[in-house]
């Protein structure tokens, strides 16, 4: 094994080598550049490699043949060869990346480099305080240099001034960093880390005191140098004018290192110390996402998430009293997470020729570098199955045990800022329009391009490990490798085939899933199997409509079914969370794929991850500490802490079925939607909102919280929800959001059967699964169909297509015979046992409300299907012809299964119901023959079929025998106050169709809800401008910030101890 | 030599007083040649009071070092930026006076 | 409660009196509405003069399926509707086929007609048609509320859904009824009852007067008279149910025939002394008066 | 003045904050247990009679190490710095430089004569270093400010920056290379034993020493004159005309 | 009584304390960069000044300081090393900021500081 001491020596001689070469020889120094970082990488990783496969303890390394304390040493162990590897592979990659300007700069420039990266592996291994000082001026001045590299290209003397900045505030640091050191060497009597840490608890009295001074002034310097807010101005600056390269190294590398320093520190400083790391921490945390909200630079907002990341990572190492031997998976999952997101990020902003986030438009046509793009901002955003995940899913268990909620709460409060502005940003790249100078030409950033694919291979790889010491830490199976997500996966690679094959693979896929797996549910998970798995290939028959490979699509889909799959499946707190997490994500994408659907996949993926961030702490909260438990366990969960853990649960899952409140996501998102993915994400998706409820509710039930019975609760939330979805579903123009709406409506509905807590109300909770997915998927089919077909979705601009689409005319028609719950179709079922179920129920005025929702449905039903169908065709769809057949196939297919449902419901019903039994054994139904009967009344749906079938069957033939000769008149062909009308536009009655309903109950519609979110989003984004007003850009201002930020540290912290 | 004497107590009574009085002549000099001569002045200072401290290593580097070669950088710099040397004091603190000084000043 | 062929007949018994009955009535309280205005009105058997007329109407054209299709399921609903109801307490032969389903699915079908004729009405292409539906779709839905709430107010008291049951809970004296046993639901359902029979001040759905509007705007020759069958039929069926529900029901065709009477008089007296409503007004109304009824009602059960 | 008032306020703060350094200091009566390992063993390990030099050149030598880093990067920055915006000394001395006033005759003269006996002094101090106070960092600094005197006494004069390139990157190089020698054939990096210590007090004792410390001497040397270098071939007009 | 040391850490700390409060209302860079320098002429100062012992000599072994009486005679060596170390990094960063301090003057024309915020929130 070579010493790690080499890291250090190699990179210093060839530093010195290349002041012997002349200053033309650039090629050969770039050459020797790049062989002894790979060289200093290689012996990082033969060190990681030895530490990670035998487990043996850390080395010492001695220098000067004397033993330490007084002569330096240095260590490398798992920890340090971890992070060196980080610093000189990012090194590396950095100067591939770097290319271009290394070549034109010089040999001085690749030496100032070589130092910055040895600098920074020195801070790591050493272990003498005065060593890491001058490490810590190396890597300072180096850094302040390298912000030059950027100067070749755009020489506006901005990274100039930049650097100056730096170079002001690393003086006020390295003052305090000497003082401490020095009065802590006189407290102690000695320089060595380790040796200092054993003397410091021996101290007592005044010593003790100074000694307490002096660490606070080493420590403050150090913390200075994480870029804490608000001492932070300088670093913003650097971030913002830097080149890329050199921001990946300054982000990923010196953060690194710089927190390892930290970690360092804290081991002499004591557990006293951590609150002081946490509280800097936490606030920076959420201060810098805050400030990254209103930034437009997307170098400049890396670099508040940078601020950010490095804040987490210390408020982390702060917790390591109660974190213990967990703290190195936790802080080293963010921080390798951290490292690796930020520096593939700069790397990629290093293709991107402007400035403003608009500017990735022009990532679009790279589908390679997206994907890169987003496993980056899934890594910082602690998504599934990055080690951010498993370390945050960690992090959040311990603190709960520990009661540290508040903190709990800030740290998620600051992941959803921050999420907030990277999927923001995604939105931007994939919708905004490109900037017409696209990506400098790829093939001339080759070293960029292979940086950023070497960063997104090695965040793959760390989440494969991540997710193998998972197993190891808290014995979990490796999420990577479950099959479905792993056939999602797959997709990825076979992203090249065209659309036909890779349909018919994601449906086998589905079909086969189904099969290996089909023994394992109960009823209950039967029926949503069968909705997630069988329902989902069904759909995706309407995908063969697609032409060519449709990038992107079947990746995210098969995500969004993996996590519905395991979403089953799971049993346990982790798995549920996970692939709640993948579905989310995987649906996120789907929808983003609408034309215009930006700002709705934004909003969608926020509600969500503020919905699983409320998940992740409800079970965090109710396994007191424990990793993870099973979901049964929750019934065993007692007051005090039952009700808010169902409380964090219940709004966490409802964010998902778009209660009422948090529901403005859903009409854009599910409205904006592909033709065919609309129905996945209304049809499909809904339901597992509803799964984690019926979990939730089987297991925790009736909780009482300060009084008030949550289960009441949610039964009015269910029934306002339900109301106030259809009642804005009538007043909207477009189809699709008409009938998004509608699909809030009908969650409140089976939310409200959910929260009755009686059998029948669940039964028809149940129901309206069922239906729900049936109907609602035809719907936005045929919807969608026409949509296709008119290019548009007004409402107004259709009408009279019912003899072009007669099989869309006639989905449409069952479809809203079935959802208005007219005999004799399913829908009905569904009212039956409704009323059946309300009479046992205890609650009765939030029945009122479902009352008026019930007959108010009907009016948006009707206007869907006149405006388009009936009415006046329009001269400019004269020619619209039918949609595609793949499209209308599988409305044709959910058009049988509707009948039949309505026929025979005890199919599936009769199963569940008799599950159900299991859990309220009172009130069943009673099947006998074609009978239902229950404790209040009884219902034949055959019996009602035949009636009526008959009776319209007679009546027709009637008629016809009447009325033999009728023959078709023209379009126009109408008594219209006694003049013939010529304009269908004038004569299709549509636009605002329910005036007098808006008159009257309008005041019912008025986007409170929105105006609440806006107003919130707002105010934090006026927050965030206001805020970093504050950097006003002037070096001395940040020297008040850094000093100001010392004193209050120092008045805060030391008040506080004792 | 276990007391100290009243002639290095006196001596460094004095140099301390002086290190001050330079270091403010040297932040409050109306100009800039003459602040830097009294930082030179407050490193050679502090190179004797090294030496008083028995720190003859420091002493030298002091001198050398903080008086000497600094003092010779600050004075290369300046000799290149003439005319700017009062910009950002409050008497010529307005922009149009450094334009013109530029402009102008050769 | 189950089914048996000789049903079929007796059904058809049901439906042949309704119709009858229905026409008659219809005619009836047109004059009664005339003379209260000083008019002398129609004869009595006017309405089987305009029924026979309209079918035998030679021209007829159709401006499409659902056009075509609309008065058939119209008739269909207002013919479901009273064959799920039983009509004679006690009666075998006029409990029709209520064996298909209790009281939901007659409060469901209801729709049925309704549904049917907007869509038909929908694919004349005479606008009027559509303003006339959206009015009532509008005005219907807030006017079942009060009606929903009494029903369910009712089954609350009764404690089921089988509308034999609660017919059979009133029997024994007209202090069972559920008139006297449960007032305020009664009240809230004769508001809502005004508000479904297309009688003024609830009619600007069909607005008779100025323009013709409303559904059969298109509709003439047999699609009229199928629809003006539906028009006997109908509110007949309508009447039943609520005779059923809160008026102790019927034992005989006499007490079915005075029941139905008084109630159809009813609509008649309050559509003769008000004014027409808008339907924004009209949805005010049943809110402010008609609901809180119901509410009280359910709560009071 | 707000301004003034919060600056003061804040250095009024730290001050505080240093006062209760100042009385919380108590100066040691006895050596504490490094300080006392060096004045105990220094001689016998290491064979350095100046006990500073041989913490700086062994003891601490990694810090020394990465000191003479500190100033070889600072050069470079600053050479770096310079010549942003110039056009890459491919091509030196084409462009016509300005002429300035020539110096004294007696200056130049001067300079000529003692510029040879300050590097000789410089020398001296720095293959002292472990006898007697200073070393390579003085001993550097005094070289440099022999190269001091010649751009005085000649402000155009070009010094060969290859020259001293490849001065500083051979001591630097060496210096590594003797560290690592101590790895292989002694205690550990930057181990004086390469070379016997000799007799305390002699100038050829104390192992590598006086080797590295002039290696040190020269590399300080040659980086000093590298940024006084750069400092003076960035002309007047040249900063000014450009934007 | 007062030691020499704690004296010149006094003073070293007087120093910092005006080299802080130069740089944050100085404007100037050249003036900035003078009032840092006199900092870190303080940061040595304390340093020295909290290695030194009463009554003792300079850590150098020759005919004064035999080398058995080395124990009782020196003082600390360590701060002076540490110094040594922190007075050269102190020029190189001084000069690094000057360096910037003209390519600044060359770009912008000025030295004031507050005149060079295109970077900021």
């Amino acid at each position: 094994m070579v010493s790690a001491l080499h890291i250090i020596t190699a990179a210093l001689a060839a530093a010195f080598l290349l002041g012997l070469l002349k200053e033309q020889q650039r090629g050969l120094a770039y050459g020797i550049t790049l062989l002894t970082l790979a060289l200093m990488s290689w012996i990082s990783a033969g060190w990681l490699w030895t530490f990670a496969s035998t487990g043996t303890a850390a080395v010492e390394i001695f220098t000067a043949g004397t033993e330490p304390p007084f002569a330096i040493n240095l260590r490398i162990g798992l920890a340090e060869a971890a992070l060196t590897l980080l610093i000189n592979l990012v090194g590396l990659l950095s100067a591939l990346a770097l290319k271009d300007t290394l070549l034109a700069l010089g040999r001085r420039a690749m030496a100032v480099w070589l130092v910055a990266v040895m600098a920074l592996s020195g801070i790591v291994l050493t272990r003498d305080l005065f060593n890491l000082f001058v490490f810590f001026e190396l890597t300072v001045i180096a850094s302040a240099g390298l912000v030059l590299l950027s100067e070749h290209a755009k020489n506006d003397g901005q990274a100039l001034a930049a650097g100056f900045k730096y170079l002001i505030v690393s003086q006020f640091i390295s003052a305090f960093l000497l003082i401490g050191i020095i009065f802590a060497y006189h407290a102690t009597g000695t320089l060595n880390i380790d040796d200092m840490a054993a003397a410091a608890p021996l101290l007592g009295g005044g010593a003790a005191q100074a000694f307490a001074l002096a660490f606070f002034l080493i420590f403050i310097a150090v913390v200075a140098e994480l870029k804490p807010f608000p001492a932070n101005g300088w670093a913003l600056d650097i971030y913002e004018s830097a080149h890329p390269a050199f921001s990946a190294l300054f982000s990923a590398a010196t953060g690194a290192a710089a927190l390892f320093a930290v970690d360092k520190l804290l081991l002499i400083g004591g557990d006293a110390w951590l609150p002081m790391a946490t509280g800097i921490g936490i606030v920076t945390f959420v201060a810098a996402n805050l400030l990254a909200l209103p930034q437009t630079n997307d170098r400049r907002l890396l670099g508040y998430s940078s601020i950010a990341q490095t804040g987490l990572i210390l408020a982390v190492l702060g917790q390591r009293d109660i974190l213990g031997e967990h703290t190195l998976y936790i802080a080293g999952g963010l921080l390798l997470s951290h490292a690796i997101a930020k520096a593939g990020l700069y790397w990629l902003s290093g293709l991107i020729a402007e400035r403003g986030l608009e500017a990735w438009a022009a990532l679009r046509g790279q589908p390679l570098l997206i994907f890169a793009f987003v496993s980056f901002i899934s890594m910082l955003s602690g998504l599934p199955p990055f080690p951010g995940f498993y370390a945050k899913w960690e992090l959040i268990h311990l603190l709960a045990g520990e009661g540290r909620i508040v903190l709990l709460g800030l740290i998620l409060f600051g992941a959803l800022l921050e999420a907030g502005y990277l999927f923001r940003w995604f939105g931007y790249i994939m919708k905004r329009e490109a900037p017409t100078e696209v990506v400098d030409n790829v093939a001339h950033k080759f070293g960029a391009v292979f940086a950023t694919l070497a960063a997104l291979a090695a965040a793959w790889a760390l989440s494969l490990v991540w997710g193998e010491l998972a197993g190891l830490q808290f014995d979990r199976f490796n999420m990577l490798l479950a099959l479905p997500l792993l056939f999602a996966l797959a997709f990825l690679l076979l992203d090249w085939l065209p659309v036909w094959v890779k349909n018919s693979l994601a449906i086998a896929g589905l079909l086969a899933w189904f099969y290996l797996t089909y023994t394992e549910y109960d009823p209950l998970r039967m029926i949503f199997a069968v909705i997630f798995l069988i329902g989902g290939s069904l759909t995706l028959l309407a995908s063969y409509h697609e032409h060519g490979r449709r990038i992107g699509f079947y990746p995210s889909a098969m995500l969004m079914f993996a996590g519905l799959a395991m979403l089953i499946r799971a049993t346990d707190s982790f798995d549920f969370f996970v692939a709640w997490e993948l579905l989310t994500v995987g649906s996120y994408f789907l929808i983003l794929r609408g034309k215009h659907s930006e700002p709705h996949a934004l909003s969608y993926i926020l509600f969500s991850l503020g919905g699983a961030f409320l998940i992740l702490a409800g079970f965090a909260l109710a396994t007191q500490g424990a990793p993870y438990f099973d979901l049964a366990a929750l019934a065993d969960l007692v007051q005090p802490l039952a009700p808010w853990v169902f409380l964090l649960l219940a709004i966490g899952f409802m964010t998902k079925t778009a209660a009422i409140g948090l529901h403005i996501w859903l009409p854009g998102a599910h409205a904006e939607a592909e033709t065919d993915v609309s129905p996945m994400v209304s049809g499909i998706l809904l339901k597992a909102g509803l799964y984690g409820l019926i979990v939730l509710l089987l297991t925790m039930g009736r909780q009482d919280f300060y009084g008030v019975e949550l289960i009441n609760a949610m039964l009015w939330i269910g029934a306002l929800t339900a109301l106030i979805g259809n009642l804005l579903a009538i007043f909207q123009e477009d189809a699709k959001r008409l009938l998004a709406y509608s699909s809030i409506g009908q969650m409140g509905y089976a939310m409200f059967g959910l929260a009755l807590m009686n059998h029948l109300g669940w039964l028809m909770a149940l129901m309206f699964v069922i239906n729900h997915y049936v109907y609602k998927s035809m719907l936005f089919l045929s919807v969608g169909g026409v949509a296709k077909r008119t290019g548009t979705r007004q409402m107004y601009r259709m009408g009279g297509l019912i003899t072009l689409m007669p099989l869309s005319f006639i989905a449409t028609l069952i479809g809203i015979i079935a959802v208005s719950g007219v005999p004799p179709l399913s829908g009905f079922g569904g009212r039956w046992i409704f009323y059946n179920a309300i009479l046992t129920a205890e609650a009765r005025l939030p029945m009122i409300l479902i009352f008026l929702a019930g007959p108010i449905a009907f009016l948006y039903l009707f206007r869907l299907i006149y405006t388009i169908f009936l009415g006046q065709l329009k001269d400019e769809f004269r020619r619209v012809k039918e949609a595609p057949f793949w499209i209308v196939l599988p409305q044709m297919i959910y058009v049988a299964i509707l009948l039949v449902v309505a026929v025979v419901p005890g199919l599936v019903l009769r199963h569940v119901d008799a599950y159900l039994n299991h859990f309220f054994p009172n009130g069943g139904l009673i099947w006998e023959g074609t009978t239902i009967t229950s404790q209040f009344g009884y219902w034949n749906p055959v019996a009602i079929m035949i009636i009526v079938g008959v009776i319209f069957m007679t009546l027709f033939a009637w008629l016809l025998f009447v009325n033999r000769r009728a023959q078709k008149v023209k379009q126009f062909n109408i008594v219209f106050s006694a003049e013939r009308p010529f304009r269908p536009e004038t004569t299709h009655f549509a636009w605002n169709f329910f005036a007098p309903y808006r008159k009257a109950l309008g005041f019912l519609t008025l986007p409170l809800v929105t105006l609440f979110w806006s107003t919130m989003t707002d105010l934090l984004h006026t927050a965030g401008d206001l805020a970093r007003r504050f950097y006003t850009g002037n070096g001395q201002t940040y020297a008040f910030h850094l000093l100001a930020f010392v004193v209050i540290v120092y008045l805060f912290g030391m008040g506080v101890r004792p | 030599m276990n007391s100290m004497s009243p002639l290095i107590l006196g001596l460094s009574v004095l140099l301390c007083v002086t290190l001050i009085g330079a270091a403010l002549v040297a932040i409050r000099a109306t100009r800039l040649p003459i602040a830097i001569l009294a930082a030179g002045l407050v490193s050679l200072i502090a190179s004797i009071l090294f030496l008083v401290l028995a720190a003859p290593d420091v002493a030298m580097t002091e001198a050398a070092i903080g008086s000497g070669l600094t003092t010779f950088l600050f004075f290369f710099v300046l000799a290149r930026v003439r005319g700017a040397e009062k910009d950002g004091d409050e008497l010529a603190g307005d922009e149009l006076a450094g334009v013109k000084h530029d402009g102008v000043g050769k | 409660m189950s089914f048996d062929w000789m049903k079929i007949p007796y059904a058809l018994l049901t439906v042949f009196i309704v119709f009858n009955y229905g026409l008659l009535l219809g005619a009836f309280i047109q004059k009664i509405g005339a003379r209260a205005g000083r008019r002398y009105g129609i004869p009595v058997w006017q309405n089987y003069v305009d029924l026979i007329k309209n079918y035998g109407q030679r021209t007829s054209i159709t401006h499409g399926v659902m056009f075509y299709l609309g008065p058939v399921f119209r008739l269909t609903g207002g013919i479901g509707l009273l064959l799920f109801v039983p009509t004679i307490y006690g009666s075998y032969m006029f409990s029709n086929l209520s064996f298909a389903g209790d009281l939901i699915l007659a409060l469901y079908f209801v729709f049925f007609g309704t549904l049917g004729m907007a869509l038909g009405a929908g694919e004349s292409g005479h606008p009027h048609a559509a303003i006339g539906i959206t009015r009532g779709l509008s005005q219907v839905s807030v006017a079942e509320l009060p009606f929903a709430l009494a029903v369910f107010a009712v089954a609350l008291q009764y404690q089921t859904l089988s509308v034999t049951d609660i017919v059979a809970a009133q029997q024994g004296g007209v202090l069972n009824w559920t008139l006297f046993t449960n007032p305020l639901a009664v009240a809230a359902a004769m508001l809502a009852f005004l508000g479904s029979m297309m009688r003024p001040p609830f009619d600007v759905v069909i607005a008779p007067q100025e323009i013709p509007i409303g559904p059969p705007t298109e509709y003439h020759s047999a699609y009229l008279a199928l629809m003006q069958t539906n028009r006997a039929i109908f509110p007949v069926a309508k009447m039943v149910i609520y005779m059923n529900l809160f008026f102790g029901g019927a034992t005989s065709w006499p007490e079915f025939a005075v029941k139905v009477f008084l109630l159809y008089l009813f609509s008649a007296f309050v559509g003769v002394c008000f004014p027409r409503f808008r339907v924004e007004q009209s949805i005010r109304w049943f809110l402010i008066w008609a609901v809180p009824l119901g509410v009280q009602a359910i709560l009071w059960v | 003045m707000i301004k003034r008032a919060i600056a003061l306020l804040l250095t009024l703060a730290v001050g505080a904050l240093f006062a209760s350094l100042l009385v919380g200091y108590v100066p040691d009566s006895e050596l504490n247990h490094t300080a006392r390992y060096y004045a105990e063993r220094t001689a016998e390990d290491i064979g350095a009679a100046n006990i500073v030099t041989a913490i700086i050149v062994t003891y601490r030598g990694l810090d020394t190490l990465g000191e003479v880093t500190v100033l070889f990067i600072s050069a470079a920055i600053v050479g770096l710095v310079l010549a942003q915006g110039r056009v890459l000394n491919n091509a030196p001395n084409n462009a016509p430089r300005q002429t300035r006033a020539p110096v004294s005759e007696l200056l130049s003269t001067g300079s000529r004569v003692l510029t040879p006996l300050i590097l000789l002094l410089g020398v001296y101090v720095f293959v002292n270093g472990h006898l007697t106070p200073g070393g390579g960092f003085q001993g550097g600094a005094i070289v440099a400010s022999g190269m001091l005197l010649l751009l005085l006494a000649d402000p155009l004069k070009q010094f060969s920056h290859r020259l001293i390139a490849v001065l500083e990157s051979l001591s630097g190089l060496l210096f590594v290379g003797i560290g690592v020698l101590g790895v292989l054939l002694a205690g550990g990096f930057l181990d004086n034993r390469l070379l016997p210590i000799g007799t305390l007090g002699e100038l050829f004792s104390a192992g590598v020493i006086p080797v590295i410390y002039s290696l040190i001497g020269l590399k300080v040397g040659a980086e000093f004159s590298s940024m006084l270098a750069s400092l003076s071939e960035t002309n007047h007009t040249e900063n000014s005309e450009e934007t | 009584m007062i030691s020499l040391a704690q004296m010149a850490m006094a003073a070293g700390f007087v120093l910092i304390l005006i080299g802080f409060y130069g740089a944050l209302t100085q404007r100037n860079l050249l003036r900035m960069i003078v009032a840092f320098s006199l900092a870190n002429t303080g940061v040595h100062i304390v340093l020295v000044a909290v290695g030194h012992m009463r009554g003792r000599t300079a850590p150098i072994l020759d005919a004064a300081v035999p080398v058995a009486d080395a124990l009782t005679r020196v003082i600390d060596p360590v701060p002076q090393a540490l110094v040594l170390t922190a007075i050269v990094i102190g020029l190189g960063v001084t000069a690094l900021m000057l360096a910037y301090a003209l390519k600044l003057h060359a770009r912008k024309h000025t030295l004031d500081i507050a005149k060079m915020t295109e970077l900021k929130w």
